[in-house]
């Protein structure tokens, strides 16, 4: 690596029960993918705060990885349903906010699925890659924030409607 | 009458000649039916099974002319009542759709961009879109006299997940379009077995064989005509008769009519002007008798 | 805070992509780190040493090691954290082996990953709380759900052993497919004889409560405290009452209506009826689909024959509750539907074979009920269009298994046997016949299966054609069965009188919606899964429910058996201890913050979130606030994502721990 | 005798996964395509053996047999495969190998008709069956089979006695031309 040559930086933030477990099968089968993400460990994605998106692009994250259980198989049950719909909605936001979708993905990933693991991750990186370092945040930072926080009433008020 | 069809049509090489009755009673059939038909300009030959047992590339490029001219004269949907031109169209479609690669090398060779938007029918699928109602509205003539082995042979419902047409071991969509007209479906157990197929001139010995166990099987189970829905199926079942019944005098002949000849019957048509009176096997109806 | 770094080569396994010792160079330096090593093993006794001692000596308050998966050693640093006086929480793992030396080549590259991702532990273990372990008690009553072989074996077992049993089957009777066998494989013992003992067991066991024609409806609650909701469906029988003699069944003049399930449709049942002559418990249920009361109002036939006023026409389904502590699933299996068309369902159909449009075109199953002496031809082999003794039977393998195109990938695992079985049945009572099975593979794995195939072969003289078959079809009475033999490299034709299809064996219906019920995984074709294919192999990843027999996988008698007997082992575990140990990992409520919005209580999967009235001095409800039941939370932590002030935080995942991480990127 | 030839191992299963899309390794020799095959008792060699003769590198006795000549590409073992494995199109696939590579065919009247077949219509642009059928006979010299059928035809007007020539001859013509370009520049 030469010093300035750019690297994309990616955060991901996954589930304890399956895609870390699928992250630690793509491991011990000794697969490769790129270096160039970080993982940060709940307990399930259900438990993802948008903030902590919001956090890592602060903090100068180019990408942010979403992942947990596939649907059905959450081991809470239902965690993972509650992640999808806030996604959704969050998604459509940043696209909103200019945001290429491509910086924060999401994906399902079984404690079996190490491959699968190994792919997501080079495609994101990948895409990360193409779009070049994310200097947006600075410009959005305040403006951000607020839509954030607008967003997530939004998404508990939907919630809660529909149970 | 309202809501008429317009389709485009794909007659393919043998309707123009071999199988002239299955063109002749097609266009009447449809002009009876008020659906308009229209040729597709200028059109090739789909390079039928030769092309695409010898040269994929060939096959697939002589297939795509076709849908581009298609495309050219605006057609939306276009019928192809061979069951062989069908399979080739709707096949080199698929391909070119799935294999990005492949649908480039055949723009090249065809110098136009393919757009594929245009919907293959079989003939079955032209009647289904034309409406059971419809069809069965015009019917004057109860054909019950009928008891008929609907033939669907090999290429009409393969492959199935390409197709999407109907059950592909136990089809009943012609079945279902005969007893519009009073004829009686008989169940039987060669619906889609092949007849040989190309076969026809370079190995008669083959197509002898299958014909006759595909035609003695219908006879078994009680039907006194046969129908189908292509002119190599029809080519090889009426005309290879005259073969079978030298090799096998105690052949029992049946006749073989397209879907469209007997349609034609029920709305009213007779047998010259549909080309009946072509075939090998004789076919009449019985004459009225009251 | 004062903070000690422990970094493993792990062998070569670390220490072959990452410079360890450059890593815990650099970990001196991040604030608060006082201590940093680098050792070969860390999770040897050496190395947990190291890490004791470093805790005295320099007095460290946390501590993080660099070495494997959490998943793998986490509970061995804690272990160690606490024995060296420290809350053992406040350990946190850096992966660097499965996330870093195994998955990159680089080892610059992976070097500087592995300092980050020890500084992101670093930063999160400075905010961690001490958390106390949380005691919750253990109901000692076990639930099986389904009463075949293998939910019978595993209720003995848990009620042998002392523990209350509560044993629900969905159909009026226990027993399952294995009552419906004839003989078995591989010892040709009859079924019926060497299971009846154990269903009447079940019925007169004190400390099992069996609850037949019954499903469960809802599960609440986590291992050790499941609240069980089951719906007893009416029987239109009083079972207190009812005697089991029979008399309802035989009079009932609704003779040939009802599709027989137990004789696999080749016989009609009454109205009222009992499954089978050995059911148990032996009380009738009537069938209200065709039962002529329920049409009209009229009949009642069976009210006036039995003695005891037995029949309650208005009898409702009932709603039971039970508190269990461990649930067992055996909801076994079903059979690939041969009669199915490809609109049915996901099953594409066997169109070739006839999609059950051959009368004699059957099942193994089917071909059970015939072979058994207790089936509608009493044994006698009879086929069922004109019940002619079939000369020649074909039986064709792997039918909708091993099949990507118009079944299951997956080897059914059993067909290869009782294939072999049937032929044998066959021949040993039709001497003059003939038997042939197509087949790709013969799979006969266990103890005396391959000498049992053999002996088909070499005594029964059954004739094994190797190829699989492309079409069967009727022609003057005889089924053309159309295969080529792949080894003779010869295309076969056989004219058979009956064809029996080895089909697969399949998960029950509705397994997916039970799974999702009880809260556990399944695989894509519907069987549960376990929480790890080779060591733990009967319990599903949900604490407290525990898998039996082929609800899991295609499995025959002897297996299901030994996992039905594991399983019941395994609740036996978990009622060893009265209390059970929890990671604290739960979420907690700010009630300062919170604004009792109770978002949180409606996303949360294990309704934990409870009302929590505040008072002032005068006992005036002042707010309402969300209060978090620790026996009941998971720590998922969609509440904590949900809440819209931040006011609920998960232990040990704190919003706090997490920003420090991503800080530290 | 057979002769591996697995120096070339790699090389024709792998032209034939470029052709048909899908990999030889995806048949486990059911031997349901055999089976069902309609020309199944006229062929040297059943069809499930020719997947395995290209599985294992005996690719001279997969192409020099007379099965793939006598498939008559009715699909019946693609839609019953039990693997997906579309065997039909693989048949094409290996005809086609073969004439690229010289092998003598066995089935030669067979192939002279799918010759004069082609003939037709990259002159005509359509299949002009009397000269269709005159090429075939020349070519095979079978001139005397069928007289039973032909004049007949000629009299019910099936077989016009002169071809239909399309306007784009010279399109059609150009599509057989390019093909075979292609297939130069790849060898
Ligand atoms: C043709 C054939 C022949 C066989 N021959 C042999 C042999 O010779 N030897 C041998 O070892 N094995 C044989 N087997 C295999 C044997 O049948 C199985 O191994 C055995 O029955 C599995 O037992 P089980 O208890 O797991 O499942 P099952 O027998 O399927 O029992 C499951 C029970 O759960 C009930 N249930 C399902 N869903 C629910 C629900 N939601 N709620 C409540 N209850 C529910 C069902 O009604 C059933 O009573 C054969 C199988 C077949 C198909
Ligand atoms: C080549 C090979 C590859 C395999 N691969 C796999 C695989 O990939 N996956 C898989 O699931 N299985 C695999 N297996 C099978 C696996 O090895 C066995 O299933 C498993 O080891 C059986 O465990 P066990 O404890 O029953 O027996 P063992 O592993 O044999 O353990 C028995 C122990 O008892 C001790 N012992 C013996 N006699 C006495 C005595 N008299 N007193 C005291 N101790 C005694 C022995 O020393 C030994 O330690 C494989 C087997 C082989 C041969
Ligand atoms: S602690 Fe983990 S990484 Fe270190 S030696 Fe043990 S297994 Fe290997
Ligand atoms: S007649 Fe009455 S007692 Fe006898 S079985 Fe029927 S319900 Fe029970
Ligand atoms: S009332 Fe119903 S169950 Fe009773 S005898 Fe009549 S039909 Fe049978
Ligand atoms: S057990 Fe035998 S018959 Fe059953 S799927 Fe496996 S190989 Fe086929
Ligand atoms: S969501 Fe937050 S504020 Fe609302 S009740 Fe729950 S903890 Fe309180
Ligand atoms: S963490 Fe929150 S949502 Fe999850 S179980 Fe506990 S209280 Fe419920
Ligand atoms: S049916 Fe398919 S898998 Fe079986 S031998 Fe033929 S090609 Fe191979
Ligand atoms: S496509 Fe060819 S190989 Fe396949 S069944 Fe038809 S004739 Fe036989």
């Amino acid at each position: 690596m030469t010093e300035e040559k750019w690297e994309p930086k990616v955060v991901a933030f996954v589930c304890n029960w399956c895609t870390y477990t699928g992250a630690d099968l793509a491991g011990t089968s000794r697969l490769k993918y790129p270096a160039n993400m970080k993982m940060i460990r709940v307990m399930c994605s259900g438990g993802i705060d948008p903030v902590f998106i919001i956090k890592a692009f602060e903090r100068g994250a180019d990408g942010v990885l979403i992942s947990g259980c596939h649907p059905g198989d959450c081991h809470y049950n239902a965690g993972n349903f509650h992640a999808r719909r806030r996604w959704t909605m969050f998604h459509q936001l940043l696209e909103y906010l200019g945001i290429d979708k491509n910086r924060l993905q999401f994906s399902w990933v079984s404690a079996s699925e190490g491959k699968k693991f190994v792919d997501v991750v080079s495609k994101v990186v990948n895409d990360v890659r193409e779009l070049g370092p994310f200097k947006g945040y600075k410009e959005l930072n305040s403006e951000f924030t607020a839509v954030v926080n607008g967003l997530k009433q939004e998404v508990n008020k939907a919630e809660a409607v529909n149970g | 009458m309202e809501n008429n069809l317009k389709a485009g049509y794909f007659p393919g090489c043998s309707q123009t000649g071999t199988a002239r009755e299955y063109d002749l009673s097609l266009r009447s059939v449809a002009e009876k039916l008020g659906t308009e038909l229209t040729d597709v300009d200028d059109w090739n030959c789909c390079g039928a099974t030769s092309a695409h047992v010898t040269n994929h590339t060939l096959a697939n490029a002589l297939a795509m002319r076709n849908i581009v001219q298609a495309e050219k004269q605006g057609l939306t949907e276009m019928v192809a009542p061979c069951a062989a031109c069908y399979n080739r169209l709707i096949v080199s479609q698929h391909e070119t759709q799935i294999h990005p690669e492949l649908k480039k090398e055949i723009e090249a060779i065809l110098d136009s961009k393919i757009e594929n938007p245009v919907q293959v029918m079989n003939i079955v699928e032209l009647f289904t879109k034309i409406g059971a109602d419809k069809v069965k509205q015009a019917v004057v003539k109860d054909l019950k006299e009928l008891n008929a082995a609907c033939y669907y042979g090999c290429l009409l419902l393969r492959p199935s997940d390409i197709t999407h047409f109907d059950d592909a071991e136990q089809p009943t969509s012609m079945e279902e379009l005969i007893k519009l007209t009073g004829a009686k479906p008989v169940e039987w157990n060669f619906k889609v077995e092949c007849c040989g197929a190309a076969h026809s001139i370079a190995r008669k010995d083959i197509v002898v064989d299958l014909s006759k166990k595909i035609l003695d099987d219908a006879v078994a189970h009680g039907a006194n005509v046969m129908v189908v829905a292509c002119p190599m199926c029809h080519t090889n079942l009426d005309m290879r008769q005259k073969a079978i019944k030298k090799e096998y005098p105690e052949h029992k002949e049946i006749p073989v009519l397209y879907l469209t000849e007997l349609i034609g019957l029920a709305l009213g048509m007779d047998e010259k002007e549909l080309g009946i009176n072509l075939h090998t096997v004789k076919f009449e109806l019985k004459k009225e008798t009251a | 805070m004062k903070i000690g770094v422990f970094i493993c080569h792990c062998g070569e396994n670390i220490g072959r992509t990452v410079d360890c010792p450059r890593v815990s160079k650099a970990a001196e330096w991040f604030p608060g780190v006082v201590h940093s090593v680098d050792y070969k093993y860390m999770c040897s006794d050496p190395g947990q040493n190291m890490i004791k001692d470093a805790i005295r000596e320099k007095g460290l308050d946390a501590i993080v090691v660099g070495s494997c998966s959490p998943h793998m050693h986490e509970k061995t640093f804690r272990k160690a954290a606490l024995d060296a006086g420290i809350n053992p929480f406040l350990c946190e793992m850096a992966n660097l082996r499965e996330h870093v030396s195994w998955v990159h080549d680089d080892i610059e590259e992976a070097t500087q990953k592995a300092i980050d991702l020890t500084r992101m532990a670093v930063e999160k273990v400075k905010r961690n709380q001490p958390l106390a372990t949380i005691k919750v008690p253990v109901t000692k009553r076990t639930l099986v759900i389904g009463g075949g072989i293998a939910g019978i074996q595993a209720a003995l077992d848990v009620a042998n052993a002392g523990y209350e049993v509560v044993l629900v089957e969905k159909e009026p009777s226990i027993g399952g497919h294995m009552s419906q066998l004839s003989e078995t494989f591989p010892t040709l013992d009859c079924s019926q004889c060497i299971l009846t003992p154990r269903m009447v067991e079940v019925y007169q066991h004190p400390k099992i409560k069996l609850m037949t024609y019954s499903e469960v409806e809802k599960v609440e609650g986590f291992i050790g405290n499941f609240h069980v909701t089951i719906r007893q469906k009416a029987r239109h029988i009083d079972a207190s009452k009812c005697t089991g003699c029979g008399l309802c069944i035989t009079k009932c003049p609704i003779r040939k209506k009802a599709f027989n399930s137990f004789e696999e449709g080749m016989a009609y049942r009454p109205a009222v009826y009992v499954p089978f002559p050995q059911a148990v418990p032996n009380i009738p249920v009537i069938d209200e689909t065709v039962c002529t009361y329920y049409k009209n109002g009229k009949c009642g036939v069976c009210v006036k024959v039995c003695g005891r006023e037995a029949i309650m026409f208005d009898q409702q389904d009932k709603l039971v509750t039970e508190e269990i502590g461990a649930i067992i699933m055996a909801t076994g299996y079903k059979l690939y539907d041969i009669s199915k068309k490809p609109d049915d369902s996901f099953i594409k159909g066997y169109g070739e074979y006839g999609y059950g449009k051959y009368k004699d075109v059957i099942d193994g199953l089917q071909f059970e009920r015939i072979a058994s002496a207790s089936g509608p031809t009493s044994g006698e082999f009879k086929r069922p269009s004109d019940g002619k003794e079939p000369k020649k039977v074909v039986f064709i393998q792997c039918v909708g298994s091993r099949d990507d195109s118009k079944g299951f990938s997956y080897c059914s695992k059993i067909c290869c046997m009782y294939t072999a079985k049937h032929a044998m049945l066959y021949k040993h009572k039709v001497h003059d016949g003939e038997a042939y099975v197509f087949y790709m593979d013969i799979r006969s794995g266990g103890k005396m299966y391959e000498e049992f195939v053999r002996r088909a072969i070499e005594e029964d003289g059954v004739k094994y054609v190797r190829g699989r078959v492309s079409k069967v079809y009727e022609q003057n009475g005889k089924y053309i069965v159309k295969g080529e033999d792949t080894i003779a490299g010869m295309p076969v034709e056989i004219e058979a009188d009956m064809v029996v299809l080895a089909t697969a064996m399949i998960a029950q219906e509705n397994a997916s919606t039970l799974a999702q019920t009880v809260g556990i995984p399944y695989d894509k074709y519907g069987f549960f899964n376990e929480a790890h294919p080779k060591l733990r192999p009967i319990e599903s990843t949900t604490g407290g429910i525990f898998l039996a027999g082929a609800c899991q996988s295609p499995k025959d008698i002897p297996e299901s058996v030994a996992m039905a007997s594991a399983a019941a082992a395994k609740t036996m575990v978990l009622f060893g201890s009265d209390m059970l140990e929890r990671e604290p990992v739960v979420a907690r409520v700010n009630e300062l913050l919170c604004g009792g919005c109770f978002y949180c209580r409606k996303v949360c999967p294990y309704s934990a979130i409870e009302v929590r009235e505040i008072k002032d001095r005068n006992g005036v409800v002042i707010k309402e606030v969300a209060y978090v039941n620790d026996g009941l939370c998971q720590g998922c932590g969609t509440c904590t994502a949900t809440c819209p002030s931040k006011s609920v935080e998960l232990m040990g995942f704190t919003n706090e721990q997490i920003f420090a991480q991503i800080a530290a990127l | 005798m057979t002769t591996h030839t697995s120096t070339h191992a790699s090389t024709i299963a792998d032209e034939i996964a470029e052709k048909t899309f899908q990999d030889v390794s995806l048949c486990y020799q059911c031997g349901k395509c055999s089976a069902g095959c309609p020309v199944r008792y006229y062929m040297d060699v059943a069809p499930n053996k020719i997947v395995r003769f290209i599985q294992l590198g005996f690719y001279e006795e997969a192409l020099k047999s007379s099965t793939p000549w006598l498939c008559a590409g009715c699909q019946t073992c693609s839609t019953r495969c039990p693997q997906e494995f579309d065997l039909a199109k693989f048949m094409d696939a290996v005809r086609e190998l073969a004439l690229e590579k010289g092998v003598k065919v066995k089935e030669q009247d067979i192939l002279k008709f799918h010759k004069a077949f082609l003939h037709q219509i990259e002159n005509f642009g359509r299949a002009y069956e009397v000269g269709l059928v005159a090429e075939y006979k020349l070519k095979t010299m079978h001139l005397f089979d069928d007289v039973d059928s032909a004049p007949g035809m000629i009299m019910k007007g099936k077989l016009k006695l002169l071809p239909h020539v399309i306007k784009g001859r010279k399109a059609v013509k150009d599509i057989f031309i390019k093909t075979a370009e292609k297939k130069q520049t790849k060898k």
